[in-house]
């Protein structure tokens, strides 16, 4: 009864970002157990939303875990499951995904994905004013839809025109093979947002070997750490991006810790913003030794 | 030679009701004409044979007859009535049913699901499997097959797999039933059941077509018949008026020389293959033999002694346990079949379409398979020595193949098996296993393949033969070992080779016939 | 001579009549139970069971109908997206009715979604035979066509069914009857109507026999195309009884709901003992296999020393382990 | 008669020789480019096809190398994730080496990564035929150890190669040679010896008499085991070969690397006209086929009338339809 034991349920490393979220998960879960002996912390990744619920009820059958630091998959699904959960007396802590009912999430830490959208819309506007751009976006998932979202409903009315959106599953090779396409397509492409720097890496390719000068920009989202190295060089045609940062999964584990230890009862919502990452302020976002 | 034809008199029309009439019937593949104006016609209540050479057409007859392939050119007329046939499942819903030449069963399926294939028995919905199972177990019994009903079809042998086809076209009455070969793996003792058989089948009015290559069956057993040659119609003949000889000289067109070769006698040679103490688990018992240059060692006895099993075991290619098997005095150890070839071993399968050819493949693929190795050097292939290799052995085995584009499956029975001799010769084996040398062969070929054998032994060969005609066993063979549930029960040599030594020693077992030295060495362990 | 054959038959026949007697996949399941226990005694508390064996049910119910398919020589690789598509079909087809049905709506929606399912094993079905193409190509093709219309239903995002209708259908996964969860034993009904259908009805015999070998099947008058258009059409009809226990699981259809499941449930027809080139199938081997396919990943949850990284590895190599324990405890 | 015949057989002997023959996969080639053009007439700009056919190259490559394991009558569903693997494993390797090595990192790496790839091929050949086990389970389940290989060594982000090389090594995928990119060459060069292989070595023979009829193969004294090892063995160096030409395309491998791959392959191979079940393979079929399929990715970005939700489906129909194509011509 002494130990207190804190899950975490993410989705498998399967790209960048979540492979982001693991590393910064286990790295949570290394120091955490280090700092407070009486805290176990076990992470468990899961590769579909079906999976995770099952994480969840193996968890209450067999650890009873005082916590549960979750990024669910899907907010509808994992709702009533991190609900059975919390019946069960256990402190709920929901990360970047709020569950559709509020009152579960003891605590709630979170990125912002139409602001993700959005804040890449508004440097468009005002860097680019009028102009074509196209779009990659992940895998048809909430996550994705709302970054296309905050992104259109940004632009709506404006002399920007989307030419094209094509679903390039947060893949870089998938993301390479469209962007040439897109190339061939259009004769003129003024900007290009793909909605995660992994795949940002490979429009960056495809570009490249085109050898087009009428790209002005080509943007990603999330922070990936060799896309914010190009925002610290100043990079021309990818100065800004957007942080998503996986190390909010740390930040909801800690917060955890502590409420759990008793040291500080933390209750509420943490919204993490997603400024415009600049040649300015990158130095904050950049963690070297992650993964991501 | 067409003269001999004419001597004997054309049958004039049975007197029971016609039940099926070809017209200038005839089948073409692509450009070849495999069978041109027949005009037949069959009545019930008679037993008719087709008889023809290897590749003459009469499984493509029967094929046409059961709805199997449609006629390029004439009509079939079925009670009266023109037909075009469905395929088979339509012809048998009228009443043709076709036993075929080739074994076509699930093997992965028991005997009773096998034989009621398509007309499951059920009750209110459900399948009935006891009656199903009472209904096989009678029909077996009633050919003497010795298969389970809920033994799988894999685990049975090519004979029992044969009479599990025949039962199946046995099992509902029909007004037309067609054996295609169906004793070519059978011995005497089935034999004698399946003509019972079929002689009640005549009796209650049924037309009976029947091919057969043992020229003695159809003798005994038909009421008229029909002769094919090179795919065209010869005549249909009353059968008292044709003797065997008639019979054999319209169907190759020319006189028979004598069938079998002189014997050479028992070799007194250092044995060439010797084998002691063989188990193959639920086959074979503790079997002992040798086999020496110079003589054809036959194998004899019921179906499923295990006679195929102790070669299958021999290779390697069933779990088996021997204590020493020796070639030229030398122990060998033989894992697969690749390692027999190389102690000079060559076996010939019984089952030629599921062991022996690549039925998709063409010819030359098939007949070099085992002896790449040897055949090429150097690590390609060179389809022209493939080519003249294929050639040698279609002159050499006389096998009849009007292209040489076809493929082994499209090949007639008989053809195939000459086909997969050529394919075992090739490796030159010194000694050489034949299971059912003449399965499926005519009257004019099986001398050619008993010469040749004849030839293979006098170059200091052994050739071991596993056969289930005891007169291919008497004629051929200078020693029989006998079997009887996976026992060696009796050596036979010389004179003592008889067909009634034999199926008095397959039957009745052990110390029924004389015993000597290897014999009593064989006894001596059981 | 007779009478001994006749003796022999009767005893086999028993013997054979219980067409689950292949336990291969029951070893390797009791096996991994074993190791299980050893490696955290939790693993057989009664919640953690319970909870595995429902999970299971998913896989378990579309793995029947593989059973069918696989069996006939086919192959259904678009049961993932089928599923999911069944599901959002549903979904939006109950909260399109709940305002003027109420309740009702969902003993429609169950209707509803099995016609769907039923179309849609009738589309692949038809295509493979209709077509003559072969299956694999066939169901990867649908199974891109059932996934986009999901995703275009859903536009990208997720297909949440109405909140009146989650509580009164909850208990259709979290119920239990005398203990039972009704996923068990909806799954369990499957099961026994697949096997009565596979090993006691006309068609299921036809099935084995086309997979075992189509030639044999055609000259027996078997029409092949029919029974592997039905076997299609039950794979279908599994797939949306699957979907009505998932919806009121998760509450929600979205673009990768069922993704991957096709390999799970291949996987679980093979590992229970059917051939994946045709023939007999094993029903109850299925769901065995499923079973030991939750299992792992249980296992996976419940041990703390592998690396979340490589839980892919280990399950791949018990997956292989727990094949090699049927296997070998069926050739003994 | 004899005349006739031998007549026929040297006609027919130059027509076989051409092993291509199978026009099938070809004509649904075409159509799809002739229908593409119609779309778009961009289609067939040359930078297009280049760009398409350059991408095409790894499915191509891999796809040779599938063409033998099905061929033999096996599957290998591990080669997505075993390129990654592959990807991986050279990368870490060459990194390790340049500092002492420089720019000969690269051939070293090269040779390394070839080793790894026969050696991964070589573990699911073993596997398969010394267990006995289902390829399908088999491959299965080292395609999960080999993705989670790769997860392992990139910490689940992404293994990139080292700056200094990546110029010196970018020529592998974007350099050309006589205007000719020189994946395209590699993929022809190891086409052609792939058909070398297949058609006119022993080897070959064996593979294909193994997945028609292993009985046939086993009495003919083939080594079913070792042929179809080595089939698996082929399919590991393709799909190194594979990752080699992959490398300096995107400069890392992550676990999303190869996601999906096998079923491109297995697709392209089945397209080009080898049945599943095994027989006789169609090496030029199978490249044929991996270039369909990415003609129809490049085909559905650039029609403009297609929702991307509906991109899948699109696709899925267009495989069948191209399926369709290549029967119809072949049987006619
Ligand atoms: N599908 C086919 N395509 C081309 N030729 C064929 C095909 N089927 C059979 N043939 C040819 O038709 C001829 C007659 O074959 P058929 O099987 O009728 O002979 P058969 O009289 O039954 O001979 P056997 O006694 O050897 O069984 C053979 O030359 C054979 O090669
Ligand atoms: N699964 C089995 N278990 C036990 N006995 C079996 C099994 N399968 C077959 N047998 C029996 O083993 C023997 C096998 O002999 P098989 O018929 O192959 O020998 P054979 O002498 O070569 O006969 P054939 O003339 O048919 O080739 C038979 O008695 C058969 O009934
Ligand atoms: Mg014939
Ligand atoms: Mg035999």
């Amino acid at each position: 009864q002494d130990t207190k034991v804190i899950a975490v349920s993410i989705p498998a490393a399967t790209h960048g970002w979540t492979g982001g979220v693991v590393y910064h998960a286990e790295a949570a879960a290394k120091e955490v157990k280090a700092a407070f002996p009486n805290i176990d912390v076990i992470v468990n990744t899961s590769p579909s939303a079906v999976a995770q619920v099952g994480v969840l009820e193996d968890l209450v059958a067999t650890r009873k875990p005082d916590a549960l630091v979750i990024l669910p998959f899907t907010s509808e699904e994992l709702t009533g499951p991190v609900q059975s959960v919390k019946e069960a007396g256990t402190f709920i802590t929901v990360v970047d995904r709020g569950l559709t009912d509020e009152t579960i999430q003891d605590l709630y830490v979170a990125g912002d994905n139409i602001a993700v959208g959005s804040t890449t819309a508004q440097f468009l506007l005002e860097e680019l004013g009028k102009g074509d751009v196209v779009v990659l976006r992940g895998i048809p998932t909430v996550i994705d839809d709302e970054r296309i979202q905050g992104f259109q409903d940004a632009l709506e009315g404006s002399d920007i025109k989307i030419l094209d959106i094509q679903y390039a599953n947060w893949n870089r090779d998938d993301a390479f093979k469209v962007m040439q396409d897109f190339l061939a397509k259009y004769p003129k492409i003024d900007a290009v947002w793909a909605n995660d720097d992994d795949m940002l890496l490979g429009v960056l390719e495809a570009t490249q070997q085109a050898g087009r000068t009428d790209i002005k920009f080509a943007l990603g989202a999330n922070g990936m750490k060799e896309i914010i190295e190009k925002v610290m060089e100043g990079d021309e045609i990818t100065p800004i991006s957007t942080p998503y940062p996986p190390s909010m999964i740390k930040t909801a584990i800690y917060l955890t810790a502590a409420n759990l230890n008793g040291q500080a009862p933390v209750r509420g919502k943490v919204i993490l913003d997603a400024p415009r990452i600049t040649k300015e302020n990158a130095q904050e976002f950049y963690f070297p030794d992650s993964p991501f | 030679m067409m003269e001999a034809a004419l001597e004997i008199r054309s049958a004039p029309p049975a007197e029971t009701a016609e039940l099926l009439r070809l017209t200038g019937a005839g089948k073409q593949y692509g450009p070849v004409t495999v069978l041109r104006d027949v005009n037949l016609s069959i009545h019930g209540g008679e037993i008719h044979a087709i008889i023809g050479e290897n590749g003459a057409g009469k499984s493509t007859l029967m094929r046409l007859i059961s709805g199997h392939i449609q006629p390029s050119f004439g009509t079939i007329n079925y009670l009266g009535e023109d037909m075009a046939f469905h395929g088979p499942a339509d012809a048998e819903r009228r009443g043709i049913v076709l036993v075929h030449q080739e074994i076509l069963l699930a093997e992965d399926l028991t005997v009773v699901e096998n034989l009621f294939l398509g007309r499951e028995v059920t009750r209110h919905g459900v399948i009935d499997d006891r009656t199903m199972e009472q209904i096989a177990i009678r029909q077996l019994a009633a050919l003497g097959c010795t298969a389970r009903p809920w033994q799988l079809v894999r685990e049975l042998s090519i004979a029992q797999r044969q009479m599990v086809q025949i039962a199946r076209g046995l099992l509902e009455e029909h007004r037309i039933v067609i054996f295609d070969e169906p004793t070519a793996v059978l011995t005497a003792s089935e034999v004698d059941l399946l003509l019972d058989k079929i002689r009640a089948l005549r009796d209650r009015g049924v037309a009976v077509l029947y091919i057969s290559h043992r020229l003695d069956e159809v003798e005994a057993l038909a009421d008229r018949i029909t002769v094919l040659r090179d795919g065209n119609m010869i005549g249909t003949y009353d059968a008292g008026s044709v003797t065997q000889q008639d019979m054999a000289r319209l169907m190759v067109g020319r006189e028979l020389s004598m069938l079998y070769p002189h014997k050479r006698g028992t070799s007194a040679a250092d044995p060439l293959f010797e084998v002691e103490h063989l188990s193959v688990p639920g086959f074979v018992h503790e079997a002992s033999f040798v086999a020496r240059p110079g003589e054809v060692l036959g194998f004899g006895g019921m179906i499923g002694a295990g006679r195929t099993e102790i070669f299958e075991g021999i290779l390697g290619l069933r779990p088996a346990k021997a204590a020493a098997i020796r070639v030229n005095g030398k122990p060998v150890q033989i894992r697969s079949v690749a390692d027999g070839f190389e102690a000079g071993i060559g076996y010939l399968t019984e089952d030629r379409k599921g062991k022996g050819l690549l039925l998709r493949e063409r010819l030359a693929p098939n007949l070099v398979l085992s002896a790449l190795s040897w055949l090429y050097r150097k690590i390609y292939t060179d389809e022209r020595i493939e080519n003249a290799e294929l050639n040698g052995a279609i002159r050499r085995y006389d096998i009849r193949v009007r292209s040489k584009k076809l493929e082994a499956g499209q090949l007639s029975g008989g053809n195939q098996q000459k086909l997969l001799l050529a394919k075992t010769m090739l490796q030159d084996p010194s000694i050489v296993i034949i299971d059912e040398p003449t399965r499926g062969i005519d009257i004019g070929n099986k001398s050619q393949i008993y010469s040749f054998i004849d030839e293979l032994v006098r170059q200091g060969k052994a050739c071991i033969v596993i056969s289930s005609e005891l007169q291919e066993l008497v004629g051929l063979c200078d020693r029989v070992l006998v079997m009887k549930d996976g026992r060696i029960t009796a050596e036979l040599r010389n004179g003592d080779v008889t067909e009634n030594a034999v199926v008095l020693a397959a039957t009745v077992g052990s110390g029924a016939v004389g015993s000597r030295e290897e014999n009593a060495r064989d006894r001596h362990h059981l | 001579m007779t009478d001994t054959t006749s003796e022999l038959v009767s005893k086999e026949s028993v013997f054979q009549r219980i067409n689950w007697v292949d336990l291969g996949p029951f070893i390797a399941l009791a096996v991994l139970v074993v190791v299980g226990y050893l490696i955290n005694p939790d693993f057989l508390s009664p919640t953690n069971i319970t909870n595995v064996v429902t999970r299971a049910t998913f896989i378990g119910i579309i793995a029947v109908g593989a059973t069918f398919v696989i069996s006939s020589g086919c192959l259904d690789l678009s049961v993932g997206s089928m599923a999911a598509f069944a599901a959002g079909a549903m979904i939006l087809f109950m909260n399109w009715l709940v305002p003027t049905w109420g309740a009702n709506a969902i003993p429609a929606g169950i209707v509803f979604v099995l016609c769907v399912g039923a179309l849609c094993g009738l589309v692949n079905g038809l295509v493979v035979t209709l077509g003559k193409i072969e299956p694999f190509i066939v169901t990867l093709g649908t199974m891109g066509v059932y996934r986009a219309f999901i995703t275009f239903m859903s536009n990208g995002g997720s297909i949440p069914i109405d909140r009146s209708l989650r509580e009164p259908f909850r208990p259709l996964y979290f119920g239990t009857v005398m203990g039972i969860p009704i996923p068990v034993l909806v799954c369990a009904a499957v099961a026994i109507v697949g096997s009565f259908i596979l090993y006691k009805t006309k068609f299921g015999r036809r099935c084995a026999a086309v997979g075992a070998n189509v030639e044999v099947a055609r000259f027996s008058g078997i029409s092949v195309g029919r029974i592997r258009t039905l076997a299609f059409v039950i794979q279908g009809i599994c797939v949306a009884i699957a979907a009505i226990c998932y919806v009121p699981r998760l509450g929600a259809a979205t673009p990768t709901t069922g993704l991957l499941w096709e390999l799970q449930v291949i996987t679980a027809v093979v590992i229970g003992g059917t051939a994946l080139r045709g023939g007999k199938g094993h029903i109850w081997g299925s769901l065995a296999g499923a079973v030991i396919l939750e299992f792992i990943a249980n296992l996976m949850v419940l041990s703390d020393f592998i690396s979340e990284y490589l839980v892919a590895a280990v399950q791949g190599v018990i997956i292989i382990v727990a094949m090699l324990i049927q296997r070998f405890s069926r050739r003994s």
